[in-house]
């Protein structure tokens, strides 16, 4: 219990991460390779903020003034995670605009079929 | 007396949102789906957000404006997926015995 | 008292959205999935200010409020989607 | 509370997992908006309430937005 008690964000991201190399690794189609891009973005960044949390803390944020700085959390992963999903979410219309373009170029969206394509 | 009244608002709105929860998964058919988890859940919704504002007087006014989103928002997006599976052929369940817009897309043909 | 009461609203809350995802993984057609996230984006916002409400922090609201007012724009698209429109 | 955790990291990970074998696209891009859902909860309780915020916003809304775009340009189902 207490191993889970320490450990379970920690599982979650890496079930994440995991999950989503598998799609990339292993599907044919081009969305749903993205998919698994955005899968493991969400849970890289899950990763980073389950590194700053202190057991029994508060958010850093000063609201009211009977909150006492030494319980909060590490603000810094949470500021860099921030920057990195709006980052991800560019990167992710940027693949899937260059997914749309292979479609129209090449009429289909499986891997296999663009590489035989290849001259 | 102010908590106690705020329970037992917030206990109801519970109860609502586990009964439509049950109604999604026990109902047969989309539209009956989309019924139990629209009607059901937003009255839910409704209660326990403004019963949690009543058991602490201080957020009353920002629980108030998250409640009216919701009774706002709700109903838009479910009246979207009706239609839109409507729209795309999505049958009704063959223990049903009205539909109106059968009826009334026989009644435009014939004028 | 507080706590416990808090703690089993939290849990019957959570049986409630464990309902809605069997309905998403049974579900035969796309229209059923999608009434599914809605509900349990309903009962998750009721769920946040559970949550708000447990660890005293009135700044914890902000959340739900955005859930409130922004997670109908994915089911609207959804929607959109269904009935060839986007 | 423990217990309330497990429970959301396991319907996240069971989403996710759906979303690998769904052979409809649409339902893979409802099983992803439902991975970030569980997510944002996650960074809830993490507390980190911006960061939440910021993933409700984006993972569920915008990143369904922008798929169902790229969904109606391209093809629905896999085959």
């Amino acid at each position: 219990m207490s191993f889970l008690q320490n450990n379970i964000y920690y599982i979650g991201a890496f079930g994440l991460i995991m999950i989503g190399l598998l799609t990339v690794l292993v599907k044919h189609n081009l969305i749903k390779v993205i998919i698994g891009l955005s899968i493991m973005d969400t849970g890289i960044n899950l990763f980073l903020i389950a590194i700053g949390y202190l057991r029994n803390g508060t958010a850093p944020i000063f609201s009211s003034p009977e909150v006492e700085s030494i319980l909060m959390v590490d603000p810094v992963p949470q500021a860099l995670v921030l920057t990195a999903i709006v980052i991800g979410v560019a990167v992710l219309a940027l693949a899937l605009s260059l997914a749309i373009r292979l479609y129209k170029h090449f009429g289909t969206l499986d891997l296999h079929k663009i590489k035989e394509l290849k001259w | 007396m102010l908590p106690l009244i705020g329970k037992i608002v917030t206990s109801s709105g519970v109860v609502f949102l586990l009964l439509g929860s049950l109604g999604v998964f026990r109902m047969p058919d989309v539209y009956n789906r989309l019924q139990a988890g629209t009607k059901c859940t937003t009255l839910g919704a409704f209660l326990t957000i403004v019963g949690v504002g009543i058991m602490e007087p201080a957020w009353f006014w920002k629980t108030l404006v998250i409640a009216v989103f919701i009774l706002i928002t709700n109903p838009i997006s479910s009246h979207a997926i009706g239609r839109a599976s409507k729209k795309s052929g999505v049958e009704l369940c063959d223990r049903s015995v009205v539909d109106k817009s059968r009826d009334f897309e026989e009644y435009e043909s014939n004028l | 008292m507080s706590e416990t009461f808090v703690l089993v609203l939290l849990s019957a809350a959570g049986l409630g959205v464990l309902l809605c995802l069997i309905r998403f993984f049974k579900g035969p057609t796309a229209p059923d999935r999608a009434v599914a996230v809605d509900t349990a984006c309903t009962v998750t916002t009721a769920l946040l200010v559970f949550m708000a409400y447990y660890f005293k922090r009135q700044i914890y609201l902000d959340v739900a409020l955005v859930y409130a007012v922004l997670m109908f724009i994915g089911v609207v698209a959804i929607a959109r989607f269904l009935e060839r429109g986007i | 509370m423990i217990v309330i955790v497990t429970l959301v990291v396991a319907l996240m990970l069971s989403a996710a997992v759906s979303a690998l074998f769904f052979k409809d696209l649409l339902s893979a891009v409802i099983a992803s908006c439902l991975v970030s859902l569980f997510a944002s909860i996650l960074f809830l309780f993490l507390q980190a309430p911006d960061v939440a915020m910021a993933e409700a916003s984006i993972g569920a809304a915008l990143i369904t937005a922008v798929f169902m775009i790229a969904l109606r340009r391209t093809k629905r189902y896999e085959e």
